[in-house]
C-alpha cells in the first residue's frame, strides 16, 4: 500500500514536472542556437504572444477535465471582438465595451453548453456546429470587413498594447486570470466538480452534483475567456478582424494535452496548460528567431507535440 | 542602429507575407529575395498564414532579430497599424507591400493599384459583351483589402453598365472557385462572364465552366503562371496582370533608399497589365 | 485436461499481486477459488489464459509447459474464460455478441449469419435462455447479459471453463440453471474453475476448493472434508463468528413512503413504506424492476406516476440533486461504475455528495474535509495507507465501504442499498451487515435491494417481494423463509 | 420482452431512415424554391461534388466507429495530391501514379494508426499533430505553389471530370467504393471487429481481437479513401494545391455524424454517412442556388447540424 502512494506521489510530481522539463529543454535549445532568444524583451514579447491562448486554453482545461471539447472558442472570440468594436464604434466606452463582449461570449459558451446537456449532444458536434454559425453570424455582421477606428481610449489600448511596470498589460492579464481560474479549480467545490464529472459522471452526477448547471457553467467560462481573449486582440489589432481565430481552438487544445491534462477528462491541472502555451509559444517565436520556413515550421510543430505526448506516455507507463 | 548607414551589405532586412500559401505572395518574396542578394543585403522570411495576430507577433520577432527595415504584407490594412506604430517607436522604417497599412508611418507602398484592376475587367467585359451582359463575380477572402478594392473598382462600372446576377466568395482558393462556380452555372445558366478576384479562383471556376460545356468569359487578376499558360491555350479569357517579384524587388530598393536617406514617394505603383490571348505571348518569358 | 500452476508470482508495478500461487486442477472436477477480495484469483486466472504475463512460475498442462500469447489461443486450446466483468457489446445484437471474433464465414470471407443463428439457437435451448437474437445486448438485463456469456463460453466447446463470479448477476432460479449445466458438463467431462464469493454455490457444486489469501494458495482440500467455518477462517486468516451480526431494531415513525408509483412498462403500482431504524428488504428475480424502482424514487429516471413522501411532506424528486438535499443516498449496483471517481482519491469520492459542508466563503476548507474523512475511514475501517490513495487501488469491499462512507457525509435519513455485497468477501461482508446496524440504530431507514436471499433474510425487518414490476407480496422478518420469498417471485400466492 | 423487441426494431429503421427523411425533406424544400435544383444535370453536378466528402466520410465512419477521430484526412489529401501530381509531371503513368499516390495515403493513415496504438496518443491529438505534419510536408514538397502541367492523360481526366454512361465518373466511383465498404463493413470479421472495438475496446481485447492492428487498418483505410479523394481532386482541378482539403475533416465528421453514427463509437451505418454527406452537398448546392450569402450560408449550415442531430435525439429518448 506505501508503495501504491508513493509511486503516487511521484507520479504527480511528474504530471507537473514533465511540461515544465520540456518547456526549460525547448528555452535552453533555443537560447543555444540564438542567444537573443533569452534577452528580456524578447521573453517580455513571448509572454504577450502566449497571452491569447493562453487565456483561451485555460477555460479549454476546464471544459476538457469535464470531459468535453469546445471547437468554437475562436469563432466566439472572433463574434465577441466585432461586437466590441461595434459598440466602440457606435460610442460606447471602449472599457465597458469588453465588459458586455465578454458577457456575450460567455452568452456563447452557454448556448454550447445548453446544447450539450439539454440537448444531449456531443460536445464535438454540439462546438463544431456553433464554431460555423458564429463564424457565420461574425461575417453577417461585419459583412466580412474589419471594424476599424475604435477611437483612442487609453485604457483600451493599453489592455492589449500596454505594459505596467514594463511587463505587457496582455501577460498581467494571463497571471491575473490565472491565480483567479487556479483557485476556482483546485480550491472550490466547482473546481471538485468539474474534475469529478470527467472522473465519471454517472458517480457525479448520483452523488447529487448537478451535472448539466456544472457543465454549462463550464462552457460559459471557455466562452467568457475567449471573448476575453478577443478583446486583447481587439486592442492589439485595433481593429475587429472576422476571420480572426480562426483554427484557434487547435492550438489551445495542443496547449491544454502538452500540459498534461488528458483528453477523457477528470485528470489535468491548469499549471500544465499555461505551461503548455509557453511550450507553443516558445516554438513559434523560437523557430521564427531561429529562421525556419513557415512551412518547416509546421513539421516542427506536429513532430513536437507527437515526441512530447510520446514521451509522457512513457514515462506513464 | 542609425538611419544615416549607407553600406547596404550590412543591412538586414525583415519580410513579413500574409501567406506563403498562394503563387503571388510566394513570386514576391521571391523578387526580395532576388534583388537582396542582388545587393548583398541579409532577408528574414516569415509568414503569416493569413491570420492578423500571428503577423504582429512575428513582426515583433523580426524587431527582435534587430532587422534594419521591415517590409510588410499585410494580412490586413487595420490590423497591422499597431505593428507599423510599434516598428515606428524604435525608429525601424516600414515599406509596405501589395496591401497598405491604414496608421503609422509608412516609408512607402509598393503596390498594383487594384481598384483599377476591378475597374479594368469590368471595362474588358463591357468591351466583349456590351452593355447588360450578365456577369458574375467570385469574390476573394472576405475583408482581405484585395477583395474590397478589387470589389469596388469592378463595381464602379458594372454596377451601372452591366447586370451582376452572382456575387459569392471563393475564398481566393482554387477548389472553392470549382465548387462555387458549379453552382453559379446551376442557378444562373445564362451568365456571360465571371470575374474571379484572382487566377487561383478563375482557373477553378473555368474547369466548372468546361464541364458544363458553356461558353463563358473568366477574367481572373494576378497573372500566375498557371493563369498565363492557360490564356495561351485558349481556356482563360483574360486576367489583370500584377507584377509580384517587381513588387518585391521595389519594395527592397525602397527600403535600401530609406535607410541612405534618399526621398522615396508615398506610394510607388507597379504597373497592372490586361493579358489576354492576343498580348499573351509578349508576357510569357 | 489436467493443469497445474506453480510457484506464480505477479506484480503490477511496485504492487505484488501473486507471490507463489500452486494450483492443480484434475479433469472433469468442478474446482473452487475463494479469496478475499484482492487475493488475486482473477490475476490468476488471466495469466492462465494469457491475458496478463506472469512475472515467475510455471503452467504444465498435459505434462506441457504452455504459455499462451493471448486469450484467443487459449480458448482455440480448449480453455474458456467466463470473466468477472462482462463483456458485453451493448451496441451489437445478442447474436453478435457471442460470435464476436469467432465469426463463421463463408468461402468468399463473408460472415455466415444463418449459421450462427443456428449454432446460438441450440446453444439457448440447452440453457432454456429465451432471449431474442437480434436484441441489442445493452437493452437486456445485467442477469440476461451474464447468460449471453455463459452461452458464449459453452459455445467454444472447451474442455476447460473458468468461472469467475458467474453468479454474482444471478437470481436462485438462474443459479439452479447453471448448476444444471455444469453438471451436465461435468458429465461430459469438462473441468471448471469456480470463484465465488457465494459459499452456498461452492458448497453445492464444487469438488475441490483452493483458497487464496494475500496472493498466496494457503489450502486445497475436497469439499467434503472442509465447512465452511474453516473456509472462512483459512481466507481471513482468523476466526468469523456469524455471518449476519444480532439486529435488534428500534422502529420509528415512517420515513419514506412511496404510493402507487408507475412507469410505464417498467413498474406499476409499487407501494411502501419505511420507517426510521428500518431495514427494507426488497427481493425479486433477475430483471423483477427492483433497480428501476430505486433510481426513479432517487430522481434518475425522470418522469413517474404516484407519489412520494419524506417525513410525511409530499416530495417531487425529479433529479439526484434534489434527492440528496432531501436526506435520500443511493449506493448502486454497479459501484465502479456509478459509485465512484476511479481517479479520485478516497478523501475526494468521500467528500463529493457533502462538499457544501466544507465550504467557507466558496473556498473548500481542507483541513476540516481532511479530518472529517479520516474519521470515516478510521469507522468504517477502511483497509488504506492514507485518505490520498486512489480509489481504483483499492479492494472490492473497501471501495464499497468508500462509496457508503460518502453517503454517511450527507447525514442521510435514507439509504437506498442495490445489492451492498455484490462481490464482496464474506469478511468485508460482516463489517458491511454490521455498519448497516450502526446506521439504523441512529435512526436511518435503509432499502436493501439484494438478491442474496440469506441477506435479506439475515438483515430485513420487512421484506417486500417483486415480480415482474409490482409488489408480489409483503412478508415480515418472523414469517420469512427463502420458500416464500421465492414463490412470490416467481409469481404464486401464499395460502395464508 | 415483446415490446423491447418491437420497439428495438423500429429504433434500427429509425436510425437508418431518419437521415433519409432529412434528406428529402431538405431536397424538397430546395425544389419548392427555386425547381432548378431538381433538374437531372443539377443532381448529376451535386453528386459529383459530394463524391470528395463522401469518400473522405466513409474512412471516418471506419476510424469513428472504433471510437476514433481523424482530424488529418484534408491534410492526407493534399500531401497525396501533391505527391501524385509531382510522379505525374516527372514523367510516370497518370494511372500508376494515382495508384502509388493511393497507397501513400494509406501509409499515411498508418502512421496515424501507429501513433494511435502503438504510442497510446488520443486519437485527437495523434491525428492533429499529423494533419500539422502532413500540411507542413506539403507546402515544403510544393514550395507552397500549385504543381500544374499535369499532362493530356484522357483516363486521369476521365477521372475527375468525365462521365460514364452520362453519370459523372467521381459519382460512380463514390457508388462503388460505398458497394465495396459495405460489404466490408457489415458483412466480414473485420467490419465487424471494428464495431467491436468501439463498442467495448476491452472486451475485444479479451475475445482476443487484435485491437492494435485493426485500428492500424482502419486508420490506413481512412488515409487511402482521402488519397483517392485527392486524386479527384488533382484531376478536377488539374493540378495539385498545397492548401487543398483544409477543413474537410469537419466536413467528413458532419457527414457521419448526420448519418446517425455516434461519436463514442460502435452505433452507426455507412449509408447514413452516404447521406449525410448528400445532405451537405445539398445545403451547398441548394444554398447557392437559393442565392443565400455565403456568410449565412455557414449560420444555415450549423443549425441544420444542430436540429439534425437534435431531432435524431428526440427520437432516440
Ligand atoms: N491491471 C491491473 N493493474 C494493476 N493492479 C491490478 C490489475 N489487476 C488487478 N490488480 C490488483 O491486483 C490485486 C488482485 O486483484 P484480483 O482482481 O486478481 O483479485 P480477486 O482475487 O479477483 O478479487 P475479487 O474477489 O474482488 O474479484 C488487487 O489489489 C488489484 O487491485
Ligand atoms: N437500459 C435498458 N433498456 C431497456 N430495458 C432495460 C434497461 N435496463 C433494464 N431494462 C429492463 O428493465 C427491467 C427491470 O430491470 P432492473 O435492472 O430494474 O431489474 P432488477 O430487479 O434490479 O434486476 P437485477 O438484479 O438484474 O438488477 C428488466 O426487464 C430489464 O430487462
Ligand atoms: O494581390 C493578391 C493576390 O491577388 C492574391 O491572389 C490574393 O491576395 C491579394 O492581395
Ligand atoms: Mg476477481
Ligand atoms: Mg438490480
Amino acid at each position: 500500500m506505501n508503495n501504491v502512494l508513493k509511486s503516487n506521489h511521484i507520479g504527480n510530481a511528474m504530471q507537473k514536472l514533465g511540461p515544465l522539463v520540456g518547456l526549460l529543454v525547448l528555452m535552453l535549445t533555443v537560447t543555444i542556437i540564438n542567444p537573443s532568444f533569452i534577452e528580456p524583451l524578447n521573453l517580455l514579447n513571448l509572454l504577450r504572444q502566449v497571452a491569447i491562448n493562453a487565456l483561451i486554453a485555460y477555460g479549454m482545461t476546464f471544459v476538457i477535465l469535464t470531459g468535453g471539447i469546445d471547437l468554437s472558442v475562436g469563432s466566439i472570440l472572433a463574434l465577441s471582438s466585432a461586437l466590441m468594436a461595434g459598440m466602440m464604434v457606435s460610442g460606447i466606452d471602449p472599457i465597458l465595451a469588453i465588459l458586455i463582449g465578454c458577457l456575450l461570449g460567455g452568452l456563447m459558451g452557454m448556448i454550447n453548453g445548453v446544447l450539450i446537456t439539454k440537448g444531449k449532444m456531443a460536445p464535438f458536434i454540439a462546438t463544431l456546429a456553433t464554431m460555423t454559425m458564429f463564424r457565420g453570424l461574425t461575417l453577417v455582421y461585419t459583412d466580412g470587413n474589419p471594424i476599424s477606428g475604435l477611437g483612442d481610449s487609453y485604457a483600451f489600448q493599453l489592455f492589449g498594447r500596454g505594459y505596467f511596470f514594463g511587463i505587457p498589460v496582455p501577460a498581467i492579464t494571463m497571471f491575473l486570470a490565472f491565480v483567479v481560474l487556479w483557485v476556482i479549480l483546485h480550491k472550490t467545490p466547482f473546481g471538485r466538480k468539474t474534475y469529478a464529472i470527467g472522473g465519471n459522471e454517472k458517480a457525479a452526477l448520483i452523488s447529487g452534483i448537478k451535472v448539466p448547471r456544472i457543465k454549462v457553467m463550464v462552457y460559459s467560462l471557455a466562452g467568457l475567456l475567449s471573448a476575453l481573449a478577443g478583446a486583447i486582440l481587439t486592442s492589439r489589432l485595433n481593429s475587429a478582424q472576422p476571420t480572426a481565430g480562426t483554427t484557434y481552438e487547435l492550438d489551445a487544445i495542443a496547449a491544454v494535452v502538452l500540459g498534461g491534462t488528458s483528453l477523457s477528462g477528470g485528470r489535468g491541472l491548469i499549471i500544465g496548460t499555461l505551461i503548455g502555451a509557453l511550450i507553443i509559444g516558445t516554438l513559434n517565436n523560437g523557430l521564427n528567431l531561429l529562421g525556419v520556413s513557415s512551412f518547416f515550421q509546421m513539421v516542427v510543430k506536429g513532430a513536437v507535440i507527437i515526441i512530447a505526448v510520446l514521451i509522457d506516455r512513457k514515462k506513464a507507463a | 542602429k542609425s538611419n544615416k548607414e549607407t553600406d547596404l551589405e550590412d543591412i538586414k532586412v525583415g519580410l513579413s507575407v500574409s501567406t506563403l500559401n498562394n503563387p503571388f505572395f510566394v513570386s514576391i518574396q521571391k523578387g526580395v529575395q532576388e534583388e537582396a542578394k542582388a545587393q548583398g543585403m541579409e532577408v528574414i522570411v516569415v509568414d503569416a498564414q493569413n491570420d492578423a495576430a500571428k503577423q504582429i507577433n512575428d513582426i515583433e520577432d523580426l524587431i527582435q532579430q534587430q532587422v534594419d527595415v521591415l517590409l510588410i504584407n499585410p494580412t490586413d490594412s487595420t490590423a497591422i497599424s499597431t505593428a507599423v506604430q510599434s516598428a515606428n517607436s524604435l525608429g525601424i522604417p516600414v515599406v509596405t507591400l501589395d496591401r497598405s497599412a491604414e496608421k503609422g508611418d509608412v516609408a512607402t507602398l509598393v503596390s498594383s493599384d487594384n481598384e483599377k484592376g476591378g475597374e479594368m475587367a469590368a471595362q474588358y467585359v463591357l468591351e466583349q459583351l456590351g452593355e447588360g451582359a450578365k456577369v458574375a463575380e467570385l469574390e476573394g477572402v472576405p475583408g482581405a483589402s484585395a477583395t474590397r478594392e478589387r470589389g469596388k473598382g469592378f463595381h464602379n462600372i458594372a454596377d451601372e453598365k452591366l447586370e451582376i446576377v452572382a456575387k459569392q466568395t471563393a475564398n481566393f482558393d482554387r477548389t472553392e472557385g470549382l465548387n462555387t462556380m458549379e453552382n453559379i452555372l446551376q442557378g444562373n445558366p445564362d451568365v456571360e462572364a465571371v470575374f474571379a478576384h484572382n487566377d487561383e479562383m478563375a482557373i477553378g471556376a473555368y474547369q466548372a465552366i468546361r464541364s458544363s460545356g458553356k461558353d463563358i468569359l473568366v477574367i481572373g487578376f494576378d497573372g500566375n503562371e498557371d493563369a498565363i499558360n492557360s490564356i495561351q491555350a485558349g481556356d482563360l479569357t483574360a486576367t489583370i496582370a500584377q507584377q509580384p517579384e517587381k513588387i518585391g524587388k521595389l519594395a527592397v530598393r525602397a527600403g535600401g533608399d530609406v535607410l541612405q536617406g534618399k526621398k522615396v514617394k508615398r506610394t510607388i505603383p507597379v504597373q497592372l497589365k490586361l493579358v489576354t490571348n492576343e498580348n499573351v505571348s509578349d508576357t510569357k518569358k | 485436461m489436467q493443469i497445474s500452476m506453480n510457484n506464480i508470482h505477479k506484480a503490477f508495478g511496485k504492487n505484488k499481486v501473486l507471490e507463489g500461487v500452486n494450483l492443480d486442477i484434475h479433469e472433469g472436477q468442478v474446482h473452487a477459488l475463494m479469496g478475499e477480495n484482492g487475493a488475486g484469483k482473477s490475476t490468476l486466472m488471466n495469466i492462465l489464459v494469457g491475458l496478463h504475463k506472469k512475472d515467475k512460475g510455471t503452467i504444465v498442462i498435459d505434462g506441457e509447459e504452455k504459455t499462451f500469447a493471448d486469450p484467443k489461443k487459449a480458448e482455440d486450446f480448449g480453455i474458456a474464460f467466463i470473466h468477472q466483468e462482462l463483456n458485453i457489446w451493448p451496441e451489437l445484437t445478442v447474436l453478435e455478441n457471442l460470435f464476436v471474433n469467432k465469426e463463421p464465414v463463408t468461402p468468399f470471407g463473408l460472415i455466415h449469419t444463418s449459421k450462427m443463428k443456428a449454432i446460438a439457437k441450440e446453444q439457448f435451448d440447452k440453457l432454456s435462455i429465451s432471449i431474442p437474437l437480434h436484441m441489442e445486448a445493452g437493452k437486456c438485463s445485467v442477469g440476461e447479459q451474464q447468460m449471453i456469456e455463459i452461452a458464449k463460453a459453452l459455445m467454444t466447446d472447451a474442455k476447460v471453463i473458468i468461472m469467475d463470479e458467474p453468479t454474482a448477476a444471478l437470481t436462485e432460479r438462474e443459479i439452479q440453471k447453471l448448476f444444471n449445466v455444469i453438471r451436465s458438463l461435468q458429465k461430459a467431462g469438462v473441468t471448471i474453475i469456480y470463484i465465488s464469493h457465494r459459499m452456498e454455490d461452492i458448497f453445492t457444486i464444487c469438488d475441490t476448493i483452493t483458497v487464496m489469501r494475500d496472493g498466496r494458495s494457503v489450502d486445497t482440500s475436497p469439499i467434503a472434508e472442509t465447512n465452511f467455518n474453516e473456509v472462512v477462517r483459512k481466507m481471513v486468516g482468523r476466526e468469523l463468528k456469524d455471518r449476519f451480526p444480532t439486529r435488534e431494531a428500534k422502529l420509528g415513525d415512517t420515513v419514506l413512503e412511496v404510493q402507487n408509483l408507475t412507469r410505464k412498462d417498467v413498474f406499476q403500482n409499487v407501494s411502501f413504506k419505511v420507517r426510521s431504524g428500518e431495514i427494507v428488504g426488497i427481493a425479486g428475480l433477475m430483471g423483477a424492476g427492483r433497480t428501476e424502482i430505486m433510481r426513479t424514487i432517487f430522481g434518475l429516471d425522470g418522469k413517474y406516476t404516484g407519489d412520494i413522501f419524506v417525513n410525511g411532506q409530499k416530495v417531487f424528486i425529479k433529479s439526484p440533486d434534489q434527492a440528496v438535499r432531501l436526506g435520500v443516498g443511493f449506493i448502486t449496483e454497479d459501484r465502479k461504475d456509478e459509485g465512484l471517481v476511479l481517479d479520485f482519491s478516497i478523501k475526494d469520492n468521500i467528500a463529493l455528495p457533502s462538499l457544501f459542508s466544507f465550504t467557507q466563503k466558496a473556498i473548500i476548507n481542507e483541513k476540516s474535509e481532511r479530518e472529517y474523512v479520516e474519521l470515516l475511514i478510521k469507522r468504517l475501517t477502511i483497509k488504506t495507507e492514507s485518505a490520498q490513495t486512489k480509489a481504483k487501488n483499492l479492494s472490492g469491499g473497501n471501495q464499497q465501504k468508500v462509496v457508503i462512507a460518502k453517503w454517511i457525509g450527507i447525514g442521510p435519513k435514507v439509504l437506498i442499498l442495490d445489492e451492498p455485497t455484490r462481490g464482496v468477501d464474506v469478511g468485508a461482508k460482516r463489517e458491511i451487515y454490521e455498519l448497516m446496524n450502526e446506521l439504523t440504530d441512529r435512526g436511518v431507514s435503509i432499502v436493501m435491494v439484494s438478491s442474496e436471499l440469506p441477506e435479506i433474510l439475515g438483515m430485513s425487518d420487512n421484506i417486500l417481494v417483486v415480480h415482474e414490476g409490482m409488489i408480489a407480496g409483503e412478508i415480515t422478518r418472523d414469517e420469512a423463509s427463502q420458500e416464500k420469498i421465492m414463490t412470490l417471485a416467481t409469481g404464486g400466492h401464499l395460502n395464508e
